[in-house]
């Protein structure tokens, strides 16, 4: 496959490059934040991007979605990065989305995903219990009562998740617990869905750095029938990091449009601002510098792409998704600092938006595994 | 008994006698820190007392001619007050602008008129000063600065803003570079001015940072009438006292002092293997490629400081030390962020301090843009270093 | 079966029945590549024919016009055909910079009567050329060169010297960039002029390299008579031309192919853990630093011929790829001395290939240099793609 | 103790700057190099070095040294090093004096550091087998052949070594073999006086890109007395890698010495050189990497001045050597590839001499431990 964008593609982004310069400005996650607004993204936004079929594209037409594949949900995700916009997206429409169909049965598939695409149901995974990502250390417990026949079984849940993205907002759970084993190993983890309001299940909303939504849950004893098991029981270890390759490919492209905007910006602001006499854009310990971060930008962008291609095809993605991740955190990282740097005093205070772009750019490299995480399974991958 | 010996004696008896037991403990929040000043509340009584019974022997400002306030100490003395004071744990009892900046300004540069009339309020804590330096549109081209003085006869006239003015809405007096000259080359129409900050057509205003709330504020001269005697130095020659006090904050500022090892951090946060080595190989390598750095800064600040006490001038090598340490200090912070994962990018909430970690990390950021972009100590030292032609 | 398909079953048959075993095998050694020329010797029988069963059919150059002894191919024929030797593993039947350099460049502004001269005896393998473009002072600004033609009315009188002239010692003929005009600004005076390597005055000196011999000469030229009909294109216009064939170069520069994955070398040399990790972590994690940023600049390079396929042009990425590329693969080289040790440092000895790890990590320098340094195309990149200003 | 030289200090670097610069320019190494010179360095230069009293720094007077210590040492190296000076200092002023004085026996120490401080004879430390520095993958084995009554002990070395200075030319070299265990245990090393031309004992020159003496050993059943045992049987490990520690860092020095004159030298050319009708020492790219070079330069003078104080304070040296080490190995290797890159084509050319440093800088860098080996180190020493 040809490693460019499809006619199809091509539209798909400039129809969402447009759509959340319009109708998600930076301006609207400030505002968000300011008010302390209590659901965190803008309810509108986001009936409007389903409407737009944006929380249906991994959702195949026979659930209600358009199935338009991943390249699709990278080129989105990198377009709502470029403003920031706050929106479940990345939570439901990608990572919950993934994990069920990589999991779930045909029958939950059919209901979950209906209402993944639909925009109307925020299903949010809450998978990390350490605050570096690491599924085997899964501690929560998924006690098994048995009932003498299979449809009467139920299981207690007791534990707590952390990092849980959209967790305040959400209407289920995808909850990884352990039914066997203890923390390091990878057999024994299922998955389960939770309902929003279950007793015993705490849900407490985490400001973080990014201003976007985030939540610790606890869970005191959550009874739970057991066709709330999503997957095998005791197997989802392969199917939940297999789902997360997914959305980790297309969390690198929301890091790559945060670069790709931090080095916009900066190219613009050099060509402006004059001291000395000049624009500081004719320095050429800037420029230098500059176009190696351009070069270190378009680097990422194919191996994103390359991913989002292979993602798109199927397969395993391990190699692919780590080597997006890790690059992408890497240039991030390069990208935002450097912006701020180039900035000087203006780029430090919170009026300026740039602070807004690190600030999700280091929760994003958090998330399901930062550089370190992911140039080690790189390694592992590459058999070394 | 040298009258050195007979010094320490005596001082140790004195702060043992003097200083409240409330004034030898750490201090552990920005509030703890006695600024003095027409404004200032103090936090207790000890405070209060503490910073009078220095003051009174000048201790305040212990290397200060006792005829401007301070304590007429010679260098020596001033280490054994130092030394002893550090035994006991004693805080500061005065920490100023004042202090730090304006103070040895004025002794290089001021009147005798001056000294008399400015250093004793300082050293007492009655005055809080700040400093109005950066402009919004000079950012590292600081001697581009626009704010007017004009001159009025018998006093000057002064409009303009600043920027990055710390704690400007606490400080009574500001010290303030202005442009009485607009003919002259840019470098000599710079005048070094002194004004109280309750001048009518002075207003500030706090800025808000990316780390949250900050001492900085802006800055507003609208016709502020002052004096015509109080400017230090000639007209048009304030650049030069700029440069004084430049080169003064740059060596403070590189200084970071030994913070708490990284690798503690990490250890405590990331656990061990078997083996004794941090749980996460190329985290592990990252901070020892760090630590490397670091130890060997720390022992490159001890140079600098052995170098100069043997007689060395530190000139530009101050530039590499602001550069090098400030930079040190964000991939520190970097690493202090990673270490701790997604609680360490926590903003809110008693769990994370109110994010302390995230907001130390992005306050960092600032370290090489203030006092001198590190892009401006890469220039000086490739010239005045390695005499690089311009 | 469509005439492609059926192309293909020809090409396949005719290569069968017409290469050589000897030349399906691998290049091992730099002897095993046929430059041609006239002082070039065949190492077997086999090369001799293949060389020539191809010059016969155009296909030493499929991609030129038969008229100027090409195979006249269109691109889909010529992939065909490329895909069908790759099948087999044919070799190269012939290599020179007449094909990938001068023929490109008089295909483009080469008058009829100089492409139906010269084009012919570079596919039959008749005349080996080489590029005089540096010059001792010039460096990353070539168009400063000072080499001199001088207009004697029915021929040109070149003096002055070259460098990096790849082969020259080997070479039947030069294309080389001379001044023709001193007076026009220093970009219009250039002329691309052609001549004999056998001409009186024309000399050569091979550089060796901090990595050993080099096929690098310096070039002197002394008073050599050039013809006026050997200036391409017009006088004064010769940078063009240079421009033209730099960016040609650039892009075969930053193209190193895809190498033997450093981990396969890293694993044989420094073995692994229990785990199956590379038995020196730090390493590994520099190793997987590396191994990541080439992966994705061998995407890029996907990603910009594919691109380029679509009908987008390269323009300036192609200095992005030409700096990303030779910086990894200088990278690359020091991480594969490095997993060496010291046997990596070996310079002679059997064991060791005459240090050829040494002697290709030393090569490797040059590859930031020649064709452009990395300085230059960050400049490139910075303001043609950037935007800033100059 | 201040970090700065004392008179003394200041006064034997004077000396040893102007004597290195006079006496050893990097022509010399040129000449010994193209000649293939059989002896490898210029005896001449050696003979006046031991009069100067280099060879006798780390030897105490009462052996007939001059007990100048290791700042004395690192200075001289550092000195070396600027003019690439080849000589026996390093293997067997360094490291063999300093592996006698913390192994031997008061009457071997008598004979033999005499003989170094003299520069009569050259002893070769013969420690690595590996081509990466490892102590305790010591294969070599020393077979002990008991006689009844001690003094008739003997012992049968069989082995190779490998990367071992100065070894086509030493008189003796100090051999580690192991009397117990297997490889990769620190317990069971032993060191032994091994003298040239002993039966069984091939010394193969190794011809290395530094240009300097290197050989291969093999010991092919080499029967040593007992005597020739330096230090306790099977407990060597700790004092060599403390001798070594001291030899690392006046390697470091050596290494300063490179990256130093790498940046002095292209400081110089960049002021000279003219392209675009400018200096090119004007461009602003290139003066911040400069600059930042300098800073590196700076700071990794200051950890090796620290190590040497360390060193001549004596205690452990484990942490110092290994900051030492690690931080001129990184430096180096900057500061040569930095210059190479600055000078352009002419820094390739041999004619050139910026190759020579490159060349000598990466081997003294594997010596003894390469930056991966002393970070890792350098953790573990703190702790991690």
């Amino acid at each position: 496959m040809a490693l460019v964008l499809t006619e199809e593609q091509q539209l798909l982004k400039d129809s969402a490059d447009g759509f959340f310069t319009d109708k998600a400005p930076v301006a609207q996650l400030r505002r968000l934040r300011d008010d302390k607004d209590e659901t965190g993204y803008d309810t509108g936004l986001w009936r409007d991007m389903a409407e737009m079929g944006f929380a249906g594209l991994l959702v195949g037409e026979d659930h209600g979605g358009t199935g338009f594949g991943h390249v699709g949900a990278g080129i989105v995700a990198e377009a709502m990065a470029r403003t920031l916009a706050a929106s479940p997206f990345m939570a439901s429409a990608v990572t919950a989305a993934g994990l069920i169909d990589t999991l779930a049965s045909d029958a939950v598939k059919a209901d979950l995903l209906a209402k993944i695409a639909g925009g109307d149901t925020v299903i949010s995974p809450a998978l990390d219990e350490k605050s570096r990502h690491d599924l085997t250390a899964t501690a929560t417990r998924a006690a098994k009562n048995a009932s003498g026949n299979t449809d009467g079984d139920t299981y207690t849940l007791t534990g707590a998740k952390t990092f849980v993205p959209d967790g305040h907002v959400a209407d289920h759970f995808l909850v990884l617990a352990r039914t066997d084993g203890t923390p390091g190993d990878t057999a024994g983890l299922s998955l389960f869905l939770v309902d929003k309001g279950t007793p015993g299940l705490i849900v407490d909303r985490t400001v973080m750095a990014d201003s976007r939504n985030w939540a610790k849950l606890t869970l005191e004893g959550v009874q739970l029938p057991a066709d709330r098991l999503i997957g095998t029981e005791g197997d989802a270890f392969d199917g939940v990091d297999a789902a997360l390759d997914r959305a980790r490919i297309i969390y690198a492209a929301e890091l790559l449009g945060i670069a790709q905007v931090c080095l916009d910006t900066t190219v613009d602001y050099l060509k402006d601002r004059k001291q000395f006499g000049v624009a500081i854009g004719t320095f050429q310990g800037l420029q230098h510098r500059l176009a190696h971060l351009y070069s270190e930008v378009e680097t990422a962008r194919s191996a994103i792409l390359k991913g989002l291609q292979a993602a798109d095809k199927g397969g395993s993605l391990a190699w692919f998704a780590s080597l997006a991740k890790a690059k992408a955190c890497k240039v991030a990282e390069l990208a935002t600092n450097e912006a701020i740097q180039m900035h000087g005093g203006i780029g430090m205070t919170d009026e300026y938006d740039i602070g807004f772009y690190i600030k999700r750019a280091r929760t994003v490299q958090q998330l399901y595994g930062d550089f370190y995480f992911h140039s080690d399974r790189f390694a592992r991958q590459s058999g070394y | 008994m040298t009258d050195l010996d007979a010094f320490r004696a005596e001082t140790r008896a004195w702060l043992e006698e003097n200083c409240p037991a409330g004034m030898r403990t750490p201090i552990t929040s920005d509030s703890d820190i006695c600024w003095g000043g027409r404004n200032f509340t103090f936090q207790s009584e000890d405070q209060k007392v503490w910073m009078q019974r220095m003051a009174a022997r000048g201790w305040t400002v212990p290397a200060w001619p006792k005829a401007y306030g301070g304590g007429g100490l010679d260098k020596a003395q001033a280490k054994i007050l130092a030394d002893e004071m550090k035994r006991i744990g004693a805080r500061a009892p005065l920490n100023s602008f004042g202090i730090w900046m304006l103070g040895p300004a004025l002794l290089e540069f001021g009147t005798e008129e001056q000294k008399r009339h400015y250093l004793p309020p300082i050293a007492r804590g009655e005055i809080r000063w700040c400093q109005g330096y950066s402009e919004p549109n000079a950012g590292s081209d600081l001697a581009s600065l626009m704010t007017k003085a004009e001159d009025k006869g018998d006093h000057y006239l002064v409009n303009g803003q600043k920027v990055w003015t710390s704690y400007a809405d606490q400080a009574d007096w500001i010290f303030c570079l202005v442009r009485t000259d607009f003919d002259a080359p840019k470098h000599e129409g710079i005048s070094f001015l002194l004004f109280d900050m309750e001048s009518p057509g002075v207003s500030t205003k706090p800025i808000k940072l990316i780390s949250g709330n900050s001492p900085f504020c802006e800055t507003f001269f609208d016709d502020v009438t002052v004096p015509k005697e109080n400017i230090v130095g000639e007209p048009g020659k304030g650049w030069t006292i700029a440069k004084y006090l430049l080169t003064h904050e740059r060596a403070m500022i590189g200084d970071m002092g030994a913070p708490e090892p990284l690798s503690a951090i990490a250890r405590d946060k990331l656990g061990v293997d078997a083996d004794g080595h941090l749980d996460d190989g190329a985290l592990r390598t990252d901070i020892a490629a760090h630590e490397i750095d670091a130890a060997a800064f720390l022992f490159t600040m001890q140079r600098a400081t052995d170098e100069a006490k043997a007689g060395a001038s530190l000139g530009a090598f101050s530039s590499m030390l602001k550069y090098y340490g400030t930079e040190l200090n964000k991939t520190r912070h970097e690493l202090i962020v990673k270490t701790h994962g997604s609680e360490g990018l926590e903003w809110e909430g008693q769990f994370s301090g109110d994010g302390k970690v995230a907001r130390d990390w992005l306050r960092t950021k600032a370290n090489s843009i203030e006092g001198g972009t590190s892009e401006v100590q890469l220039n000086i030292v490739s010239k005045r270093i390695l005499g690089l032609p311009a």
